[in-house]
């Protein structure tokens, strides 16, 4: 099996790499790029648990291959904090304990944030069907809402208090 | 294992044609990479489409619209204009699968597939749409249940690639629907899936009608039957009484871990008169 | 004498008594005597058991002392998820 | 043993009761934290199982020629390579041939041989390579199939242990049990009403979203390091080092953050296979399990078969309870928790007479593990559906003939015991008097609920704490951190020192930095090991107490310890300015060296728990869709270390018993293969099937915890089953006795009960 090169873009720096036909996106940034933040639940992209976004778009990495990143940015974990400064998701995650093991959280970061990207204020319906993708066992789910809504609010009243 | 990304969708039927080992063909990849990696498929050569021209355009056209092979479910949805002529469609698309899904997956992969509860394909053929395939012979416009021919089996030939998928314009007074039954609110393949699309005259009569069938057969079903028993109909009681008992009678399900025979016969009807209702409210109707 | 209460499917190891007397000082000192004195029940007691004494649970704690008239339950080991 | 300081009701806690933020938060949020699949190792391979397509068969050979010349593989293991180490342990036999087979494969999915590869495609090609030559045997899946006599026999010496006389001939029947007292033929005749029925349920997984996980690395003179996701990488090491026959102390395991648990990673699956691998090959190896594998060859929980008999008098008095409890284990004896089942089912009531026999089967299926109170979810279905249906035909309220007949301190347990200070009368209290209770329900909706139990229990734990000499903390523990317990810990330690929370670190120590830990299972961390963490803080503080008295010149016991601070006592008070943690610490190197206190101990004096959930559903009588409108638990706690987290453990436990009623089963085809291995169809609840789940703590101490800490892990898994259940005969008027209640089956239910009623009509 031939190597494929790829370029692409990683949490806004230029990333190339070489793999496989068969290596999903998942397989690259685990194995190759070192980027394990991103998990393999299930790899039928059921679980949610590696969750990225492609050019702004919320996708499982373990449905994608790794040569198609070609051209693409790619969004992971790893670059959702700002330096020190943690997204506001972050920090109410660990705020409202919407974590127990953890396995989840990063998919569901990824995916909530890619929810209140498009929609600032989402009814809980809208959040629950917006995370229904990303399975959690442990906290029945309760628990991230709460924290996905408490930072909705947050980011409202920051837009209303700026105009 | 090769990967090959042509910019034409000529290229890419020439690749699938020659191709000696087992091809596939990759747009959304959701379906796809599930088989890969279960190891149910072990292809020779992925032709990825998603750059072919065309491959990611919603195109309106003077007849209708033209929907590119490599659309995604997130994007039909941001259509407002599809959204609106073809709401049954786009809410069929936009039920495969999860938010992360609906990024990647495709109403033409999902015809491909020739899964029997493909979500979109009801809606589709509910809504006459039709394919355009490209192969080795040129292009041909095919009806979309024409597509799958079983489970897993379509009719497209060695080199055949579908290129794009057609509806037709939205006639005034008419409206569509898709429902499907899940266990769980999300996530599920459909256990009974129901496509409904209808056209009212100016008393609320509906003078056209295509319903269609996921999940209660081998492929996808167009049920004639159905369409006739709401025809002439304001879809009162006894109207959706025979819509549902055509729907019914229309089903050929198996017992599998997602529903039992009897269940899919039954809920077959009940979702059908639910889908006419919301598609004859759509349409203008009281 | 402590006295020591067994589970149901146990009695035919103690000639049909659910309940039995033991001297004993402590939970280890009353497994082995209830071995000695019933060998029927050592099969049991190697694969585990929990015992109660008062109304508490001890899972381990083979030290833990026995008062002359402590009620002590034989439980089969508990396990957890 | 436990504490004699029983918990000071009138104490006033400063740091526990609050919810700080969690220690591993930052890194669990930035993907930074490393689960089971996240290490690796320089040169490392990669291991993959084969695994036999047949639920039943001999392996009369295994051909592994080809595969091991396979350009890229390394080393390929099969039963030769684990030659038996176990001297007599039955239990550690059976755990040696789950995880590679031995004579038979027992289940679709059991393990057959395994290779460790350069990389993961050779590895597959690999396994494709080798040829196994199986003799098919018939199998049987089903519990009440195999305990009939013609039943196709898993085991030829298997004679039920627990009756008697002893049986002549061989059965799938492993063992039975029974529990109870009172005479249940008697207490039956003086019952005026009298309910009996049959019950089944499915089996269900843990469905932790992490695949288990190990990397392997061991060198050919048997020393050995392992990194695995565990509830317990104590029970990884001594259970791998004795199935490969090495000394315990040459293996360290290193337990990785655990992605999920809940009972399935208390045993060990590929641990010991990518240890083999890692020895053959001699290089790291690495081995993640596919979520195939996950569901077909790790450790799901028994589906059961269950009849339940209780009798009342007609003003509510319940004078007899008597019920079977059939479980499957999977293929070894003593794996289904039966026992536990029917020491259970009856725990939450007060009864003169009851009685409750427990079956321990075989089938061809994974080998069962726990889940999260393992065994009593089941049978509380049946029990607490019977008690619904009897309060109906009382015409009295269910929650006021569960009142009535609550088990209460001094009860006598259904399963032996005289319980202490218990908390099922206030829950019960508590939902009566809950908003929820009274609210109103709309069309199509009914309102259910059940009382649930759970044992708990104690164990052996170790700490260590150190003192740097800026006088913060670091608190080592060897207690897996399943759901944060790591902060727990840290607040109780700053509790006993008087400091802030901010100032103590927990981490999770590898195996050969600490003394034994126990699984983290049970509930048992928070109570146990949380207890060793109070004790050794205390153990710290006695030495800081002596440093402050040799500093002073004054006698030890002239020295207390009062809020962070060595103040001197009695004739001496006043007479020296107190001491600071940070100054003794500061001092430390020339007071006599580093401080740090330990504990080591095994924790006994755990306490019950119970819990009363209530539900709201609504159905859609149409295509019998069900759907929780409300849900509110209420569970006593003991004491509540990190409220957050308590609520999280109550949420958790009720959304899997959720999914337990409604969607999720283990389905087998005729063959006796899995039909729904993966997460598609294997239906755990996903985020819009639910609302939120209230909850509601109360605290009713434990007296065999310094705090009054109960463990709360368990229980509150034990009663949505039955709750939901409830729900939908109430919304219904259908009583359903198979679970899960699947929209088919619910359907099929709504519609008979409409024939039927026109029939009689």
């Amino acid at each position: 099996m031939s190597g494929i090169t790829v370029n692409t873009k990683i949490n806004g720096d230029p990333v190339e790499f070489i793999c496989d036909a068969d290596e999903t996106l998942l397989d690259v940034l685990r194995n190759r790029l070192g980027l394990t933040g991103a998990k393999e639940g299930c790899s039928t992209g059921d679980c949610g648990a590696c969750s990225v976004t492609i050019d702004g778009r919320l996708t499982c990495s373990c449905l994608v291959l790794g040569a198609e990143a070609e051209g693409h940015n790619i969004g992971t974990i790893e670059g959702m904090a700002n330096g020190e400064e943690l997204h506001p998701l972050q920090k109410k995650f660990i705020e409202h304990a919407a974590l127990q093991c953890g396995i989840c959280t990063p998919g569901f970061l990824i995916a909530a944030k890619s929810l209140l990207d498009k929609n600032p204020d989402p009814t809980e319906s809208e959040i629950r069907f917006g995370l229904a993708g990303n399975l959690c066992r442990c906290t029945g789910y309760d628990k991230i809402v709460r924290a996905v809504q408490d930072v909705a609010k947050g980011m409202r009243n920051n837009k209303a208090k700026r105009a | 294992m090769r990967y090959e990304r042509p910019t034409t969708l000529k290229a890419a039927a020439q690749m699938l044609a020659k191709e000696k080992g087992k091809a596939f063909i990759l747009a959304g990849g959701t379906d796809l990479l599930v088989r890969l990696r279960t190891g149910f498929i072990d292809p020779d050569l992925i032709i990825d489409i998603k750059d072919t021209s065309g491959a990611r355009a919603i195109q309106k056209t003077a007849t209708g619209f033209k929907i590119g092979a490599a659309v995604s479910g997130a994007e039909l949805g941001e259509n407002a204009a599809l959204k609106k002529a073809w709401p049954g469609v786009v809410e069929a698309a936009n039920l495969i699968g999860s938010k992360q899904v609906q990024g990647r997956c495709t109403m033409t992969g999902n015809l491909c597939n020739a899964s029997p509860a493909a979500d979109s394909v009801p809606a589709l053929v509910a809504a006459a749409a039709k394919a355009v395939v490209v192969g080795p012979k040129g292009k041909r416009t095919v009806p979309v249940e024409e597509i799958p021919v079983g489970p897993g089996r379509t009719s497209l030939k060695k080199g055949e690639i579908i290129e794009s998928l057609i509806l037709p314009k939205r006639p005034p007074k008419s409206g569509d629907a898709y429902l499907r039954f899940i266990p769980r609110t999300e996530m599920d393949i459909a256990v009974v899936g129901v496509g409904v699309s209808l056209t009212l005259d100016g008393k609320g009569v509906v003078t056209k009608a295509r319903v269609a069938l996921g999940a209660v057969a081998p492929t996808v079903v167009l049920v004639p039957a159905a369409a006739k028993a709401i025809i002439g109909t304001k879809l009162d009681k006894a109207a959706l009484d025979a819509l549902a008992a055509a729907c019914s009678a229309a089903c050929n399900p198996i017992d599998d871990k997602r529903g039992t025979r009897d269940f899919r016969i039954k809920v077959a009807g009940v979702l059908a008169r639910r889908a006419a209702m919301i598609a004859r409210k759509r349409a203008g109707g009281k | 004498m402590a006295r020591v209460v067994i589970w149901g499917s146990l009695k035919p190891h103690t000639g049909g008594r659910s309940e039995v007397e033991i001297e004993a000082r402590n939970v280890q000192e009353l497994l082995a005597r209830l071995g000695e004195t019933y060998p029927g029940l050592q099969a049991q007691i190697k694969r585990g058991v929990s015992v109660s004494i008062d109304g508490l649970i001890y899972r381990e704690g083979w030290l833990q002392p026995l008062a002359p008239d402590s009620e002590v339950f034989l439980l089969p080991r508990m396990q957890g998820g | 043993m436990p504490l004699d300081n029983a918990p000071d009701s009138k104490r006033k806690f400063n740091v526990v009761g609050t919810r700080p933020l969690r220690p591993d938060g930052i890194d669990k949020v930035t993907g930074r934290a490393k689960f089971g699949a996240d290490a690796s190792a320089p040169g490392q391979l990669v291991g993959r199982i084969l695994r036999s397509p047949h639920a039943h068969a001999v392996i009369r050979k295994i051909d592994t020629s080809k595969a091991e010349k396979l350009a890229g593989v390394k080393a390929v293991i099969t039963r030769d390579d684990f030659p038996d180490h176990t001297d007599g342990d039955a239990a550690l036999y059976d755990t040696m041939y789950n995880i590679m087979a031995r004579e038979k494969a027992l289940y679709e999915g059991h393990a057959v041989a395994a290779v460790a590869a350069t990389t993961a495609s050779i590895a597959r090609q690999a396994l494709k390579l080798i040829k196994v030559d199986y003799e098919i045997l018939p199998h049987v899946t089903d519990v009440d199939e195999a305990m009939k006599p013609n039943a196709p026999l898993l085991h030829k010496k298997m004679f039920t242990d627990g009756v008697d006389p002893k049986p002549k001939k061989p059965s799938n029947v492993a063992r039975r049990f029974e529990f109870g007292h009172g005479d249940v033929e008697e207490g039956f005749k003086k019952a005026d009403i009298i309910v009996e029925r049959s019950f089944k349920t499915e089996a269900t997984h843990q469905g932790y979203i992490e695949p288990h996980a190990a990397l392997a690395s061991m060198s050919p003179d048997g020393s050995a390091d392992l990194w695995c996701c565990t509830q317990g990488h104590y029970m990884v090491r001594d259970v791998c080092a004795r199935i490969l026959g090495i000394d315990i102390s040459r293996l360290r395991v290193t337990q990785s953050e655990i992605g999920g648990g809940f009972g399935g990673k208390t045993t060990v699956f590929i641990e010991p296979v990518a240890l083999a691998l890692s020895r053959k090959a001699n290089r790291p190896v690495k081995v993640v399990m596919t979520r195939d594998e996950v569901f077909k060859a790790t450790g799901p929980t028994s589906s059961t078969s269950m009849d339940i008999k209780i009798g009342v008098t007609k003003d509510g008095l319940i004078t007899a309870a008597d019920g079977t409890f059939r479980y499957q284990g999977g293929p070894f004896a003593g794996c289904s928790p039966a026992e536990f089942g029917a020491m259970s089912a009856f725990a939450q009531f007060h009864l003169d007479n009851v009685r409750a026999i427990g079956y321990d089967v075989v089938c061809n299926r994974p080998k069962t593990i726990s889940y999260r109170a393992p065994g009593a979810p089941m049978a509380n279905f049946a029990v607490e559906s019977v008690i619904e249906e009897l309060a109906h035909k009382l015409g009295m309220a269910p929650i006021d003939f569960r009142i009535k007949n609550a088990a209460r301190e001094g009860t006598k347990s259904s399963y032996g015991p005289v319980y202490g200070p218990i908390g099922l009368g206030p829950t019960l209290e508590a939902a009566k008097n809950h908003p929820h209770f009274k609210a109103p329900l709309g069309p199509n909706q009914g309102r259910g609920m059940a009382a649930g139990f759970w044992f708990n229990f104690g164990g052996q734990s170790c700490v260590s704490l150190n003192i740097p000499t800026d006088g913060t903390i670091t608190v080592s523990v060897g207690s897996p951190d399943i759901g944060g317990s790591r902060a727990s810990m840290c607040m109780m330690v700053a509790e006993e020192l008087g400091i802030g929370y901010e100032h103590v670190r927990a981490i999770i120590a590898d195996t050969s930095s600490l003394g034994h830990n126990d699984v983290t299972d049970g509930s048992r961390t928070t109570f146990a090991t949380g207890m060793a963490c109070i004790l050794a803080a205390r153990d710290a503080i006695k030495k800081l107490c002596q440093r402050a008295a040799a500093t002073w010149g004054i006698p030890e016991d002239a020295v207390t310890w009062e809020k962070g601070f060595a103040k001197p006592a009695g004739a001496n008070a006043g007479n020296f300015a107190p001491l600071s943690l940070k100054e003794i610490a500061a001092a430390s190197p020339g007071t006599g060296g580093p401080i740090a206190g330990h504990h080591e101990f095994s924790a006994d004096g755990a306490g019950v728990s119970f819990a009363t959930h209530i539900c709201d559903v609504e159905i859609d009588p149409e295509t019998g869709a069900s759907k929780i409108v409300r849900y509110t638990v209420i569970q006593d706690a003991g004491k509540a270390v990190h409220p957050s987290y308590v609520e999280g453990q109550f949420q958790g436990g009720a959304v899997q018993g959720i999914g337990w009623a409604l969607n999720e089963e283990y389905i087998y085809g005729k063959d006796g293969r899995l039909q729904n291995a993966g997460f598609l169809d294997y239906r755990i609840p996903v985020c819009s099937d639910l609302p939120m789940i209230d909850t509601q703590i109360l605290e009713i101490p434990n007296p065999g915890h310094p705090y009054g800490v109960r463990g709360v892990g368990e229980t509150s898994i034990v009663p949505p089953l039955a709750a939901i259940a409830n729900a939908v005969a109430a919304a219904t008027g259908v009583r359903f006795t198979q679970l899960p209640l699947s929209p088919p089956r619910v359907l099929k239910g709504i519609e008979d009960a409409k024939a039927k009623g026109k029939k009689a009509a």
